[in-house]
Order: C-alpha cells, then structure tokens, then sequence
C-alpha cells in the first residue's frame, strides 16, 4: 500500500477528534483533574466547565441547560430515553411506535422490551426511500402508547424524517417523543422546540468529538426511570463520576460543527452529488439507495448488483479509501442490512450495498480518485461472481 | 481482521472462472444469505484434474475458494472429498470467528462438484449397465 | 490563597491522569481514529489497540481476555453485574444478597430492583469497623439467591473485606459472586482466581487513567442480559461505539500501577500510619474510622466530634488541601453516610468525618502540613459549635 | 459551590458566641440532621441591641448565621421577625440549590429567639399583672 494520505470516506460510522477539541480537552486530564462533586477548588473547576458544556450544548438546542443530561455514548442516550420511559409508565401503557429503519441502539432496546418487559412494539414501515409516513405513526398510536422513537437521519441511507411533523402528532396525542438525532448534529438544526421532540439523542464521535459521550435532552416534566443508578449524577437521571474532558469536548465540538454548519453542508452535498453522478454514470448496475432529495449533505449509498459489498471494502481499502457496507456495527451478522430491507430492497441486492459518507477534510480530488478506482473494483469483483451475466 | 495469506486469495485468487465442459458442477449457497459459491472440476483417472471457481460473496469467500481449488487440483477424488472447511480455514491462517460458518463454504462447494461428477457417471454406468466407481 | 501546590488527599474520589496515560491515549484522537468495528486498515488499528487492552487487564486480572467487558465506568459496571444477573434469573429466583456498606452504584441498583421489579434484597450488616462476617453471607443464602455482591474494600473508611471467604461460599451454593473492587485497584491483588469471584468491577479514573471508562470481569458461562442494547459490542454484553482512547488508557493505567503496587502500598501505608499517628494525639475527641488494619494503604477516616466535615474541608481548601466528606457522590443530600451509620456510629458524630486519601504525589511533607493546620480548623469550628463544651 | 461573600462569612463570621445573660435564646435543628443552631439576642426598646449565635453545620448554615445576626442588629423586633430564610440567602448572593432547605435556617433560629423573649415577657407580664408588647 502507498503511503498517500487515507481517504476517509465513512463519516457516518465515525469522525477524526477535531485538534481544537482534543485542546479543549487536554487541560482535564493532568490539571483540572477534580471530581466535579468535590467541594474544593479542584472540584469546583470541574463543575464550572460540566456547567459552562450544558449551556453550550443547550444554546444549540435551544432549550434550558437543566434538560441536557450527558451520558456515555448514543447508544446510551437512546437506550436511557426508551426504557427509561417504558418503565417510568408501566402502569399506564405497553406499547411504543417506533420505525423499521433504527440503529440498534433503538431497535433492539425496543425488541428487549418486549421479549423480556412484556411491552409491545409497533414498527411503522418506510417507503422505497426511506421515509416514515406521519400518517402511519398517527394511526399506530393507542390509548396505551407510552412512547414515539423515529430518527431523525437514517444512518445507512442517510434519509431524513418528517421529524416536526411526527412530533406535532405525538403532542396531539400526548406520547413522548424520542428522536435519536446521532447522524444529523452538523448537518440538520437541532432545535428540539421547531423538532417537536421531548427526547433528543447525540453522540459526540459523529461530529468531530471523542468516542464515548453523548446527550440526551429531556424535556422538563418528562418523566424518566434511570437506567444506569448510583451516585445521582446528572440530576438523577444518570449516575457515574462525570466524564469531563469528553463533556467539554463534546459540547466544544457541537459549537464547532453549528458554526459552520450551512456553508459545510452545502459544500459536502456538492461533492456527494458529484461522487453519486459519477458513480452512477460509470458504472452499470448501480443504484443510490434512499431518498434522492431529503438525505443528509454527507450521505451517499450505493448498491452494485450482484457483487458483494465487503469485497468491494476490501478492494478499497486496499487503494486507502475507507468506506463501510450499512452499518459499523459489530454483530457480526452477516445478514443483509435491515435498513434496505425494510426499503424493498432485495436481499441479494442489498449485500452489495457501499456506503460512503464524506466529511470536514474531503476534498473533489478525494472523490475523483474514488471515482477513478470502483468501475475497476466492481468489474473485478463481477467477474467472479456466479450471478453476473455480464 | 484477515490474515494477509487471506488477503493474498482475495486480491489474486487461483482458478478464477468457468469450465464450460466440466465433468462436475457443484454450487452452493443462496444469494439471499450473502454467499453463492459455483465450482467446476474436469476429472481425469479419478483426479481432479483441473478446477474453477465463481463466487458471490465476502473477503473470506473468495479467499476460502480459491484456496481450496488449489489444494485439490491434482489430487484424487478420494483424498478431495475429504477436504474438510476447517481444513480450508487453516490452510489459509484462520479466519474471523464470525466468518467461519457463514463464508467457509468452499469444501462443501468441493463435495458437491465431486457429488456432481459421481452421480453423472453412475446414471451414465446405469445407462450403459456398468457400475460406477464404487 | 497562595500558589502553593495543592496538596490532593481525595484519591478515593479520582486521580490525576497519568502523563504517559496522556499518552498513550493521544494517538486515537486524532490518528488511529477509526470505528473498531470497520475492515479498513483505520478501524483494524482500533480494534487491534482494544484486543492489547483487553489482554493486558486479562493479564493483570490473571483470566483469559473473552472475560474482559469494557464499559463506560465503574457504576456502568456494577449495574450491568447487579441488573444483568438479577434479570437473567429473574425465573429462577428474586433474591439478592448485598452489603450496607456498598458504594450507591451498587445499593441504589439494588433498590431499584426491589422497588421496581420486585426483587428481594437482604443487606448483611458490618461490624463497627466495617467488617461483613462470611457467616452472614452464608445464612442469608436462600434457594432463591441468584447474586451476592460485596465489596473488595469501603470506599469511605477503606475497610478491606473477607471476598475470597465469601467467594468460597458462593461457589459452594452455587451463587454467582461479584465484588466492586473500584477502590482495590492500584493497592490490593486483582487475581479473579484466588478471589473466587465470578464478576469484578473497576474503574479507571480511581489509578490515574481517564473518568468514563470501566471493566467489568464477567467468568466465562456466566449469564447476563445486557443492560445497554445496540449494536452488540463486547461479545453483546455492552453495545456503543467503543471508547478506543480511554480504553488503551484504562489498561496503560492498570499496568502501571500493578508494575509498583506493593512498594507503593507500603509507602502509602507508612505515609497514612504517620497521618492518623498525628491527627489522634493532635486533636482531641478524633477518632480513626474503620478497621484499624484490615484497610486500604491510603484511606484514612476520621470524625472529629461537635464539628460538621463540611466546615473542615472548605477550611482545609483554603490552605490548598483537598480532602473529602464521606462519598464524593453528588446526591447534595445532607444526610450523614450511610457506611458510618452502619458501623453504628451515632449520626450526630458521622457528620464530622472527613477523609484523606492519599496517592502517588503524596510526600511525608504533605502529611506535615495537614498536621500542622488541622488542629486549629478544628478548634475554630469547636468554638462555632453549639454542641461543644470546650 | 459558594459565593465569594458566602466563603468570607464563614471564613470571618461575625457575632460569633453566647451572650450569658440573654433576654431571648432560639434553638433549632438537631444533631442526627446535622445542622445545629443557637441564636442569643439582647432586647431594648423592642430593639434588638446584641445578638449572637453558634451554628453546628456546614458552611452555609455558618454563613447565614452569620449575616442574619447582621441583617438584624439594631432592627425593631417587628422588623427582625420578619425576616425570611429567602432574604437571608439573597443577601449572601444565593445558596447552591441542595443548601437552600437543609441549611438556611438562621430566620428560624432569629424568629425562634424573639420568640422565646416576647413569651418571656409575657410570662413577666402576666406575673405583675402587665401585658407584653402587644
Ligand atoms: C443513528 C445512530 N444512533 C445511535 C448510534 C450509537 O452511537 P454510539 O456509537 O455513540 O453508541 C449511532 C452510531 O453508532 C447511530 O448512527
Ligand atoms: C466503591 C466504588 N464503586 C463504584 C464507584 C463508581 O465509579 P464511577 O464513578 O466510575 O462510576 C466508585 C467511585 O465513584 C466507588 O468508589
């Protein structure tokens, strides 16, 4: 392999640490070390920077730093918003709405609900592209829907969802309403007062910040049980000594991304929309899976039929461009992503799925050469494959 | 994640391709699941004689059937139906625990070819009142 | 206040970062950035820099790394060990044995099983020095006990306890057995083995590695449900994008502090004998809390009667000292600690308890300058009390 | 945690100690709640002429002992018992939000002391046959 600089196409899965955070950070570890629930000055310190990250990130939500509750990860934050609601109403309801197209960190929270809470979960299908129809979520509610989770990008397809709308439906109704909005921080306004949401997810290491810490915005009143109990931090909602330097760096890298966030959307969905003209042009067979129009700046995901997509990874890679096939999760499972499924997609199709999701540092030259090597990996990759007529 | 002897199969697989007269077909897997393997086999005294594969699926797929090919080119149908997937799997270093059952089919692909070939000579033994090997 | 050094004696609340954690860690910020999850050659960095952590607190913990689950801290810890087992057994059996002397992560999780999901919980009592008898454990044992969980040693009076007595009962009644050893690390052995436990938690920020990373040590067969579902990361016991910085820092921090952990106990214990020596023949009416030998190296607990410890830290602040009250945890309740009161000490004394932990940093001088200031903070705040005779 | 004005009240508290012969003594709190307080005051012409406390408690409850004894030397006796725990804790610049009910009591203990001296007065009263202040 050359010794060229790594193209880095999967954004989606997760982000270099921006400098000016790993900065931010760096004073927390050897010098400002305190336990923010110290009464001294060291602890003291601590406190004020937890204090001064809430307000940042409220100020980006728009909403009051007391509903801003930091957790460990996205995963987290979704798992804390949904069962910590499921249980809190145990009493008035079993049933939560959610979609067919979430992460796992939603959709088998939801799933362990039921098997192992007794609940009962409604997952409201997609279109071809993607997209919720806030008619269907509307029509699953029930006198004992408790919850409403809908995300609000999809993170294979990119898809954005009629999140505002949903929500008006959801206060009508008067259901909570979780969005996990982990692909759209940097992209999308993440104002949960125009969103209509009472529950928000973010996961810092998908907009330029450390792995390993996340949000959830709760909104006042909202009831939640704790999910993770101990100490009471975070107002009760999520004990554990907090993790500073990556809540000061979560909070340093969302005002980062919301400063430039309309000018760098724009920028990257002129290089997608060049990388998907130049994909779909040159290479027979290929499809962009999710919506054309409502889809994150950053986000384009093809399918190459009749070749599989971790070859193409590999071939990738091999050229140091990095892209990921759905989802990075680790299950293991070698199943086709139930993202494409629940769009129709078929399953033989749906393993040969690319996704490439660009961000801060890519540039055109990035996606010519991208566009200069997959014709060659996919007529490769088909020449061995026992389905290609070709 | 591979291991680079892996890498090596996937990037330069032996016996790429298609025999059109082959005395043995064997195919196996489903496009649904993510792995279809198609092996071809020419037989000459009851060895292998010459070998081809097509695959559709992952890293390992690939790399686990060219492997194989080259491990029963040549040898006799007797010792390469024998081969076994684990055998494949360590030929090539190990593979990832979570690609051993689904993408380590390419012995299989082997049995069925050699399974083809076999049942195409005794319908033609049948045919003309003489047993096939045994 | 004066440039001084702060003189830090709040090591059972947290630790300074270990510069060469720093830095081991910095490479994964802005480097080695990749999803451990992903086939390129960034994400294979990851996860081969997760498969070296996880082998080096395999080593340190003497099991074999498919044990290791790495988790966001050390409560995360303990509620995955309480919760995972307690819901996994759920059919089986609903009764827990626990101490009262737990850390909240623990008995808050406890509570919540039993308020919540109808468990039974029986908390076995200490002796005055914080001692829990094994004779305890074993007649608590019910055909329904699906866990116990002890303590390696008291957070607050630092109190070792009997765990591998314990461990032996457990594992004759079958029992699964966790111990939160979070405040063991650094200072006691960590060998699951001569242990006898089935489950141990630790957390990093406790030996000078990063707040917001933990292990729990899960012995191979055991069943747990997973508390935070998702993309089924750590062998589906623990899903969220994996922590690489923290993770390469919380086992770079055990290793360094297993590499000198009997010298520097025996440092520490010589340094805290000179500390309690000086503080029971300076000031009258003091007592040392918790058991005279049976304790960690660095914990020293006093209480100092008809004086409230607030009074005493925020005094001791002001000369630069950063001592504690009790638990660092931040419920801001004003009700005096729950292990002293379980010791039996009348409430009214356990409000002046004040501990002093010491760590790395801390010189013989350190411990002189304490003795020289504490007794005339005390004397000050005596004359404030109405409760003092003088 | 606590104001700058907070810190030098309990730093430098004044009015610190028991005045023997007190006309009116306010005690509240109890030990196993930690936080004690005991309130003297001296009485002339419905005036609060010397006051002075000791507080068993944490920095907050020092503090508002300390500056309610402040806030109400030389203040009428109408005047002093109105003071609230709210007045209290803005004077100080505010407390932290878990101090606010557990130690800012020093308007109890100030009410509890007036209290104590007009009951005094009455039980003087009505031993010679005179009413109190009304
Ligand atoms: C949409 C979505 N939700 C949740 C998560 C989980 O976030 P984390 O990895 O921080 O747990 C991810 C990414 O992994 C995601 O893309
Ligand atoms: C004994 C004990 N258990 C658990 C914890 C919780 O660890 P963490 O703060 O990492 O969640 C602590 C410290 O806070 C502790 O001292």
């Amino acid at each position: 392999m050359s010794e060229r600089r790594v193209i880095y196409l999967d954004h989606a899965a997760t982000t270099r640490v921006d400098p000016r955070v790993v900065e931010a950070m760096l004073p927390y570890f050897t010098e400002r070390y305190g336990n923010a629930s110290a009464i001294y000055s060291l602890g003291r310190e601590a406190r004020q920077a937890l204090d001064q990250a809430r307000a940042g990130v409220a100020e980006v939500f728009n909403c009051s730093p007391k509903e801003i509750v930091f957790t460990s990860c996205g995963t987290e934050s979704d798992n804390l918003a949904i069962r910590g609601v499921a249980w809190m109403n145990r009493e008035r309801g079993d049933h939560i709405i959610t979609s067919s197209i979430e992460h796992h960190a939603v959709s088998h929270t939801c799933e362990q609900l039921e098997k192992q809470f007794g609940f009962n979960v409604t997952y409201v299908p997609v279109d071809e592209y993607g997209r919720v129809d806030p008619g269907d979520v509307e029509k699953a509610t029930t006198d004992g829907t408790v919850l409403i989770s809908i995300m609000y990008a999809n993170n294979e397809v990119g898809t954005i969802e009629p999140i505002s709308e949903i929500g008006e439906i959801a206060r009508n109704y008067g259901i909570p309403f979780h969005t996990d909005a982990v692909q759209a921080a940097g992209s999308l306004s993440l104002d949960v007062q125009e969103l209509n949401v009472d529950l928000l997810t973010l996961s810092s290491h998908k907009f330029y910040g450390p792995k390993g810490v996340g949000v959830l915005y709760v909104r006042e009143g909202l009831g939640l049980m704790p999910v993770q109990t101990g100490g009471g931090h975070e107002n009760d909602l999520r004990s554990g000594t907090e993790n500073v330097p990556y809540i000061v760096g979560l909070a340093k890298a969302l005002t980062l991304v919301e400063e430039r966030r309309e000018e760098e959307s724009q920028r990257l969905a002129a290089l997608r929309d060049h990388l998907t003209d130049g994909v779909l042009s040159s290479i027979p067979h290929s499809r962009l899976m999710g919506h054309p129009s409502e889809r994150l700046p950053n986000n384009a995901n093809f399918v190459f039929e009749h070749v599989e997509g971790e070859g193409i990874l590999l071939s990738l890679d091999m050229q140091g461009i990095a892209a990921s096939s759905g989802s990075a999760c680790s299950t293991g499972s070698a199943g086709p992503s139930h993202v494409l499924l629940a769009m129709g997609v078929q399953p033989s199709v749906a393993h040969g799925s690319v996704r490439m999701t660009l961000g801060r540092e890519n540039t055109e030259e990035d996606v010519d050469r991208v566009l200069g090597v997959l014709p060659g990996i996919v007529e490769r990759l088909r020449a061995l494959s026992p389905l290609y007529a070709g | 994640m591979y291991s680079e002897l892996v890498m090596q199969h996937f990037t330069n697989p032996s016996n790429v391709g298609v025999i059109e007269d082959a005395d043995g077909v064997g195919k196996i897997g489903n496009p649904m699941c993510g792995d279809v393997m198609e092996m071809f086999i020419k037989v000459k005294d009851n060895r292998i004689e010459d070998v081809k594969f097509r695959t559709f699926g992952c890293g390992a797929a690939i790399a686990t059937s060219s492997i194989a090919t080259e491990m029963i080119k040549g040898k006799s149908l007797d010792e390469a139906v024998q081969l076994s997937n684990k055998a494949v799997a360590e030929a090539l270093g190990g593979l990832p625990a979570q690609k051993m059952h689904c993408s380590n089919l390419a012995a299989d692909a082997v049995r069925a070819a050699i399974d083809d070939y076999r049942s195409k000579q005794k319908d033609k033994g049948d045919k003309q009142g003489k047993t096939a090997d045994p």
